[in-house]
């Protein structure tokens, strides 16, 4: 079953043209691609090729100029209602951003119940805060903390806490593990993992690290200037890439030349 | 940078219909009638009523407004009943006085600031810097009534170096030009400063001195053009205020400035002459803005770019 | 100390620099603006009247060598002095002096509400006959306010005054108005050319500002001086004070209108409980002297009353008999800021007996709309009385008709209609005498001061003369350098 | 009040030693400004004429020292500096609260909804920013009777824009934050996002502002006082006393002096703590 | 060995909120003329101070020990006009930012040109010179461009622009801090190309600053791992990554996932990296460490030569050698 299906979408921005002319600047182009139930989708492409504008509208952040996205088999209205809203939830790139500086780590992940309470699980919220933040490795000593007082792999894992604590049925990451040192990097990615196996999630997954897309996605949407040039189950665009552009993008992409030069 | 100019003016005019319809009003809401304070208590209810008709004020508002609008367009403000002149004669008078003064204690202003500020921005959180800032709050923070009649007392009355009051030669101009500068000396100081510091945090500005040049040449160089940016924004709004905002200081020197003239019409419901003066200052302003705005531009590539 | 220093004025220039208390906003004499004691002053200066007030309040010729009534009094004929002429050299006529006087008229202002159904009329070349419907013993002072202009200038003629032609001692070098009038002597004034290069009045509003400049030589000549300020320039060897007696009373009107200041018997015994004399002597030691009478000296009609004295005891207990209503402040308002001090310190005595009072500085424009609306309880003014005639002062303001206090008396208005026909100046006399017994007695107001006028000037300046009402004459002054 | 407890408590963590001092001097005088005038007898409406013009430290017929001496009405010019705080701390914490509460509303509104509400704000600063600011408050004070709610609306009406034009400025940027995104996605309604995501971060800037813009209101009504324009005849304040004494600069000196040298000191130490807290705080340029 | 550039027990201790901080301790390598150094390690591990220790812009209160000599001359006590004549023409710097690094009011030829003009050579000739660096660096129409401002510049060209800035009085050593990071994987394999090829022909030496193994691993002949503001391992490059004698290093070479085949994820490190405000006790890393052992927990690890050419920091650095 599809659990996402956009088809025609079309973003513009508004630049600032001349006096009278307000001349509009396409971010994105006639994009279309599904998420299958419980299935990685990884979105590649150079950056401003509009990765960032497709994930937002997914998750209703912006309205599209053009096109239908279709989730669970039904079209996704302009004004989603709460039920909606909740199902489809985002982790964004910098971890620290993600998280209001103002708030404990308990009160970001109590936000979404409060908004929610249809999903919020029954018993003491302090043991239910300690469950979600379990969930995604984290002590429960963390609650009382503020988002600074944590290290960026931390934070990303609150975020993703925070987003999963609305059981959503679709994960949107962008560039979620780009800004983590390697070494933490793949203690989210591994993290990302398992929650979909155990929560049955899709995921669309936006990154430009080739390596760690390779590891992860099950199918691959390759974007360039706004336009989807190349999309197909992971193996085969890494395997047999069959847009140039992808080709180039794969050529580029250095590998950890473990021979060295000397 | 054509484009950017038509825009601005095109604002500029809406800017001005609001400043004319706001003080239209004000002068309209305030209590006391124009006709009554220019006849004075002696005068009888049929004069009054005769001169309010003379006047116009007897007409419904908004013909009122209409006619002001229209008058507003051709420059014409009406007539002074008090000064027996056009207003906006009443005002040309005053307007080289004011022009002088706000100009003068501008130049002092920015010169001084920038000194100030440089001083202390260019070493932000030293002790040259906290000496500066403090001297700055000390010099925003008397009344500039106060340090005006010292000046005098000091300079006038003690030393005879300056005339006290009037505009009659050019030094009379130094006492109320220096008096007016105080604040706005700390205004642009303050805003060098925390531009200069701002700069000086810019990654290049350690590219420049990573390529060998003195902390002197990286500050002409480098740093003072992006941060008179913010200061030629604040100069603009600055010396607009200075146009009529200098009541105060032309009221302790004599100094026939618009602000006087403004505070004199409002006693005496002048309405001509106020709305004459304030719109003449808010012509001004609006226009030192759109200066100030093309100056930016023109220190800033970026925005002429996006214009 | 002497005068000069770098201030820029040479000591040889025979010009005087004049700094007075008002503001000099327009020089057109008829304009609609009234009471102006700006333009009066620059008027004075500039243009010339049929007959004047001296130093007295005693009417002396100007254009006019004489002037006498017809037997009823209900006309006046005006002689003028042979061979007058206007600054531009053209002749001065009875014409001009009938066109002036329809310009006033015709522009309706404050003053044309003195000449109800006057016309004048040219006889000859120098006689101008002035008739009224009633009998107007008073139209001599009366037309003090008459400047003349040469015929000819329309109602309407803002351009005209930027350069006036001018009929008295000075015509207009350059006007920025309510800032400087410099004026150069006119050659063909009938009184011979000023001596002076030139005359300057400024408006210096500030009064320490004005008192530096008075001192560093910018300014020679000074007046309306605060008080305080006397004593460290009388002490000052190269400066000259002087006080002259104006015809202007501090004037606290009660409204008599509203219920707890119907009765005289409350109103007389608000004003024993304010201790005047003390603060005449401490507030205005130079400028004030307790008044007598609701006139000032110098006015016609003038008699002394009994003074009120200051007896607080009393006071309390007639206002205490009387019901009056403690808890209720008065609102005491009044215009200018300079009077404020008086004014708290009438306040403070009220307090002690426990009369309150809301102290009220309103603006002008406000101050003269709730004066006429009666939207007060007491009212301050420094009431001066125009042409030093009573007929300006009691004639005017105290008919019930005028509503102008609150105060209603039939027989205080026989005998103000009386006094305001009558022929015979002995007559006028006792009858404005008996009017003002009844206004001091019924204490319609408080009459607590008779105010002065201070001049402080350069010793190098001379020959000018002090007006009672700050209307200097410069027509004489000579300036001998330092 | 809030915006300047709060303006203390920031200003007793600022590590800079230099923020403690003004904030202790500022204590001081709002201790003085509350409790002062319960301990001084003072009665402005009572003018013991003969006490007049005494020079600090003279005796008073009524038996008390004039420790700063008196004025133009004998009356004791250390109790106007006392009372006078009262005035002019109210005048200056209500007219910036007032400017903070609808600088802070325009602002956080313009800056949130941006669009068309955002121009018409925008242009409606544009409009008032015409005008040079004390020549409005001017108009106002000038053609109302003067009262100190005038006086606070008048100094008001131009007072809000710079509070509006930081809380829009902060508002913009952080309303770009991925934060307030995140909350936007888990369903939290705009006031909320506002209140607890958004205009918490405006804080620290306004008040920065706030003491900048105190030193100015203080300094402007004493202004208006000196022109005529001021507070009603019966209050006291520092810039009434201040005018008062204007005539008696060089004769007596203290009348002025006194207040003014309060006003100074207490327009210093607002603008040093100000300055720390700008620097804390960072963004909000001074204006 | 001709060492262009030798630091010796560097360290840096930066004013923090609770007293100075010991950003970088006790950290020596050299940089051999002609040969490029890659320095390696986490965000926040100090590659960047120690970059700017070398051109002597610290931030202010740093407080500097230990040596850096450069061509004979000790850096760190020079004195700042020996110091400011080395900048630019001996020792020049490519940052990590390339929007933030030029100065946006001036137009790139100015910029790129200020070094020669400041010593004086005639106008005409700097800006042949300009241009004849701007095309080296790929700059397509040089002459033109170099009248552009940065704004008008994508990130790629911006960079090399200040590849150019830095090469064009040819100095004998460059301090590349990150000049790759902000840019895309096309562009930069592209630019990494042209620092190498520009760097061969100058012959000059590169202290190359970057956290990414894949770009260290294709550019670097030397690397120096840093750990919290020490030197975790060094040696040459192929070594280093082919056989790491420090298991933080294995750790990280691990991680690197494969592009063009399919790896799993590695197993991650456990606990988050160590800062230098709060380093763990003896060795920094030994919290995350699996082979940690009580004396790592007690005793600081100095590095020491562990095979010809190989300096680790580990106690059990044999034991991860094997
Ligand atoms: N709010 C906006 N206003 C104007 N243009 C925008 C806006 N957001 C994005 N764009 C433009 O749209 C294009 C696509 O942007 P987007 O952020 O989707 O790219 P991306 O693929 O996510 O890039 P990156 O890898 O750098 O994150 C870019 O050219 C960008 O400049
Ligand atoms: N100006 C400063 N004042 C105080 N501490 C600083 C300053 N700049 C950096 N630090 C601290 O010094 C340490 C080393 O910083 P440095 O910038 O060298 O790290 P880096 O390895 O370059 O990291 P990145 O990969 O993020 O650039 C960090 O812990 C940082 O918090
Ligand atoms: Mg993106
Ligand atoms: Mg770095």
């Amino acid at each position: 079953m599809t659990v996402l299906a956009v088809e025609g979408l079309r973003v513009t921005f508004p630049v600032r043209g001349s006096l009278l002319r307000r001349s509009r600047f396409t971010a994105v182009e006639d994009a279309a691609f599904t998420v299958g139930e419980n299935e990685i989708v990884a979105v590649v492409g150079e950056s401003g090729s509009g990765k960032t504008t497709i994930a937002r509208c997914v998750v209703g952040l912006r309205r599209p100029d053009a096109g239908v996205m279709t989730f669970e088999g039904a079209p996704l209205p302009a004004r989603r209602p709460p039920e909606l809203k909740r199902a489809i939830q985002m982790v964004f790139q910098d971890p620290r951003s993600s998280l209001n500086p103002h708030m404990r780590v308990g009160a970001i992940i109590e936000e979404a119940w409060l908004t929610h309470p249809s999903v919020a699980p029954p018993g003491p919220r302090a043991d239910a805060v300690e469950a979600a933040l379990a969930g995604v490795g984290l002590d429960g000593e963390a609650a009382a903390r503020y988002p600074a007082q944590l290290s960026g792999g931390q934070c990303q894992r609150v975020s993703l806490a925070r987003a999963l604590a609305l059981s959503p049925r679709l994960l949107v990451c962008d560039e979620a593990v780009s800004a983590l040192d390697v070494s933490v990097q793949s203690q989210v990615l591994r993290l990302l993992v398992e929650l979909r196996a155990t929560r049955r999630l899709s995921m669309l997954f936006i990154s430009h690290d080739l390596g760690v897309v390779h590891q992860i996605a099950d199918r691959v949407v390759v974007m360039r200037a706004g336009r989807i040039v190349e999309q197909g189950p992971a193996d085969t665009v890494f395997a047999d890439p069959r847009h140039e552009y992808t080709r180039a993008l794969l050529d580029a992409a250095l590998e950890l030349n473990d021979i060295g030069m000397t | 940078m054509l484009t950017l100019v038509i825009r601005r003016l095109l604002a500029g005019v809406v800017v001005l219909w609001g400043a004319a319809t706001l003080i239209f009003l004000i002068v309209r809401v305030a209590p006391g009638d124009p006709a009554t304070v220019l006849l004075g208590p002696d005068a009888e209810p049929a004069q009054i009523a005769a001169l309010r008709t003379r006047l116009g004020l007897d007409r419904p508002i908004l013909l009122q407004y209409g006619d002001y609008l229209g008058q507003t367009l051709h420059l014409d403000f009406g007539d002074s009943y008090r000064l027996a002149t056009s207003a906006m004669n009443a005002v040309l008078s005053r307007l080289p006085a004011t022009i002088d003064l706000t100009l003068t204690s501008a130049v002092i202003s920015v010169f001084a600031g920038l000194l100030l500020g440089s001083a202390a921005g260019i070493r932000a959180g030293s002790g040259q810097d906290r000496i500066v800032t403090t001297l700055t709050i000390v010099l925003q923070s008397f009344p500039t009534f106060w340090i005006g009649i010292m000046l005098i007392l000091v300079f006038a009355l003690g030393l005879r170096l300056l005339p006290t009051s009037g505009a009659q030669s050019l030094s009379s101009l130094v006492l109320p030009a220096v008096t007016l500068s105080f604040p706005f000396t700390a205004i642009v100081a303050r805003v060098a400063r925390s531009g200069i510091a701002e700069a000086m945090a810019e990654p290049y500005v350690q590219t420049a001195l990573s390529k060998g040049l003195t902390p002197r040449e990286v500050l002409t160089g480098h740093v003072l053009r992006n941060a008179l940016i913010p200061v030629t924004t604040v100069v603009g709004l600055q010396i607009g205020a200075l146009l009529g905002g200098a009541v105060v200081v032309e009221n302790v020197f004599a100094w026939p400035g618009l602000g006087t003239l403004v505070v004199e019409s409002v006693g005496n419901r002048d309405y001509a002459v106020v709305q004459a003066a304030t719109l003449t200052i808010a012509a001004i302003i609006v226009l030192l803005n759109l200066v100030a705005d093309l100056l930016y531009a023109q220190l800033d590539p970026r925005i002429r770019a996006a214009s | 100390i002497g005068s000069g220093g770098g201030a820029g004025r040479n000591a040889a220039s025979q010009a005087i620099v004049a700094s007075g208390t008002f503001v000099i906003d327009n020089i057109d004499p008829g304009s609609a603006q009234g009471g102006s004691a700006g333009k009066e002053l620059a008027g004075q200066q500039i243009y010339g009247r049929l007959a004047k007030p001296d130093a007295t309040g005693k009417l002396v010729p100007d254009l006019a060598e004489a002037w006498k009534p017809s037997a009823d009094a209900k006309s006046w004929d005006f002689t003028l002095r042979g061979g007058l002429k206007f600054s531009d050299g053209s002749p001065l006529t009875s014409e001009d002096v009938v066109a002036s006087f329809d310009r006033l008229i015709d522009i309706n202002g404050p003053y044309a509400a003195n000449y109800k159904g006057v016309s004048a009329k040219a006889g000859s070349d120098t006689v101008v006959t002035f008739t009224s419907p009633a009998p107007d013993p008073a139209l001599p002072s009366k037309l003090t306010t008459l400047f003349v202009l040469p015929s000819g200038v329309p109602a309407d003629a803002a351009s005209y005054f930027a350069k006036p032609v001018a009929s008295g001692p000075f015509m207009v070098e350059s006007f920025t108005p309510s800032s400087e009038l410099k004026m150069v002597p006119n050659p063909h004034y009938w009184g011979g050319a000023p001596k002076v290069k030139s005359l300057t009045i400024r408006s210096i509003p500030d009064v320490a500002a004005k008192l530096a400049a008075l001192r560093t030589g910018e300014v020679d000549v000074v007046w309306g001086v605060p008080d305080d300020q006397i004593p460290a320039l009388r002490s000052d060897a190269s400066l000259k004070v002087e006080a002259v007696p104006s015809n202007g009373n501090f004037t606290m009107w009660f409204n008599s209108g509203i219920p707890a200041l119907k009765e005289a018997k409350v109103r007389k015994a608000l004003w024993q409980a304010v201790d005047f004399g003390t603060i005449i002597k401490q507030l205005y030691p130079v400028t004030g002297q307790p008044a007598d009478s609701p006139l000032a000296p110098t006015v016609f009609g003038y008699a002394p009353q009994t003074p009120v004295a200051y007896d607080p005891g009393a006071a309390k207990k007639a206002l205490e008999e009387a019901g009056y209503p403690f808890d209720k402040p008065l609102r005491l308002q009044f215009g200018q800021a300079q009077f404020k001090p008086f004014l708290q310190a009438v306040v403070s005595s009220w307090a002690k007996i426990g009369v309150k009072a809301d102290l009220l500085q309103k603006e002008q424009a406000v101050f003269i709309e709730d004066l006429l609306a009666l939207k007060w309880d007491v009212n301050f003014q420094l009431l001066g009385t125009a042409g030093y005639d009573a007929a300006t002062n009691l004639g005017r303001l105290y008919p019930c008709a005028a509503k102008r206090t609150g105060y209603c008396n039939p027989d205080l208005d026989e005998l103000l209609a009386k006094a305001g026909s009558a022929t015979d100046q002995n007559e006028r006399k006792e009858l404005y005498t008996q009017a003002s017994k009844i206004i001091w007695d019924d204490a319609v107001g408080m009459f607590p001061m008779t105010s002065k006028v201070s001049y402080v000037w350069n010793k190098n300046v001379s020959g000018f003369t002090l007006d009672a009402l700050g209307y200097p004459d410069f027509s004489k002054a000579v300036e001998s350098g330092s | 009040m809030p915006a300047f407890v709060s303006g203390l408590v920031a200003a007793r963590r600022a590590r800079r030693r230099s923020g403690l001092i003004p904030a202790l001097v500022i204590g001081l005088y709002l201790l003085v400004a509350a409790a002062g005038p319960l301990l001084i007898a003072y009665d402005p409406v009572r003018t013991p004429l003969e006490d007049r013009l005494l020079p600090p430290g003279a005796a008073t017929s009524s038996g008390g020292t004039a420790l700063l001496g008196t004025d133009a009405l004998g009356r004791d010019v250390f109790a106007q500096v006392v009372y006078g705080a009262r005035t002019s701390v109210l005048i200056g914490l209500t007219t910036v609260a007032v400017c903070l509460l609808a600088g802070v509303a325009i602002g956080c509104v313009a800056g949130y909804y941006r669009g068309w509400v955002d121009s018409v704000l925008t242009r409606l600063v544009d409009i008032l920013q015409a005008f040079p600011g004390i020549l409005l408050a001017i108009v106002i004070a000038g053609v109302f009777t003067p009262s100190l709610w005038v006086i606070i609306l008048a100094l008001s009406v131009t007072g809000w824009i710079s509070f509006a034009r930081v809380a829009r400025s902060v508002v913009l940027s952080v309303r770009e934050r991925h934060w307030v995104d995140a909350a936007r996605l888990i369903g939290v309604r705009p006031r909320r996002l506002l209140g607890r995501h958004i205009m918490p971060f405006t804080v620290g800037p306004l008040v920065a502002m706030a003491t900048l813009e105190f030193a100015l209101v203080v300094l402007a009504e004493a202004g208006l006082s000196f022109l005529g324009i001021g507070l009603p005849a019966s209050s006291v304040s520092w810039g009434q006393t201040v005018a008062n004494g204007k005539e008696y600069l060089s004769s007596a000196w203290w009348i002025s002096a006194a207040p003014g040298l309060a006003l100074s000191v207490l327009v210093v130490s607002v603008g040093l703590l100000g300055d720390t807290l700008t620097a804390r705080y960072g963004r909000a340029r001074s204006r | 060995m001709n060492d262009l550039l030798k630091i010796t027990s560097l360290s840096v201790d930066l004013p923090g909120p609770g007293g100075p901080v010991r950003v970088i301790d006790e950290v020596s390598f050299d940089v051999p003329a002609g040969r490029t150094v890659g320095l390696i390690g986490e965000t926040g591990s100090g590659k960047t101070m120690i970059a700017m220790s070398v051109i002597g812009l610290l931030p202010e209160g740093a407080a500097v020990g230990g040596a850096i000599s450069f061509a004979g001359t000790d850096l760190l006590t020079c004195g700042p006009q020996r110091l400011r004549a080395l900048r630019g023409h001996e020792i020049s710097m490519i940052s990590q930012d390339p929007m933030a690094s030029l100065n946006p009011t001036q137009r790139i030829g100015r910029q790129v040109g200020e070094v020669l003009r400041r010593s004086g050579a005639p106008r005409a000739e700097v800006r042949d010179r300009v241009v004849e660096m701007l095309d080296r660096v790929g700059i397509p129409d040089a002459a033109r461009r170099a009248r552009d401002y940065p704004h008008e510049f994508s990130g790629g060209l911006r960079q090399r622009a200040m590849i150019a800035m830095a090469m064009i009085a040819h100095p004998s050593l460059v301090l590349a801090d990150e000049p790759t990071t902000a840019l895309d994987v096309t562009v930069q394999a592209r630019v990494l190309g042209l620092l190498r090829k520009l760097q061969v022909e100058e012959g000059a030496a590169m202290l190359l600053v970057s956290h990414d193994l894949r770009v260290m691993s294709h550019v670097a002949q030397d690397l120096v791992v840093l750990y919290a503001g020490r030197v975790a391992e060094r040696g040459s490059t192929a070594s280093v990554l082919g056989r790491p004698a420090h298991p933080y290093t294995k750790a990280l070479v691990r991680s690197v996932p494969a592009v063009r085949t399919k790896t799993a994820i590695a197993d991650p490190l456990p606990g988050t990296s160590a800062v230098p405000a709060r380093r763990p006790s003896g060795c920094a890393f030994h919290p995350r460490c699996p082979l940690a052992t009580g004396r790592c927990r007690s005793e600081i690890p100095r590095p020491r030569e562990v095979a010809p050419g190989r300096w680790s920091a580990c106690h059990e650095a044999e034991k991860v050698l094997s």
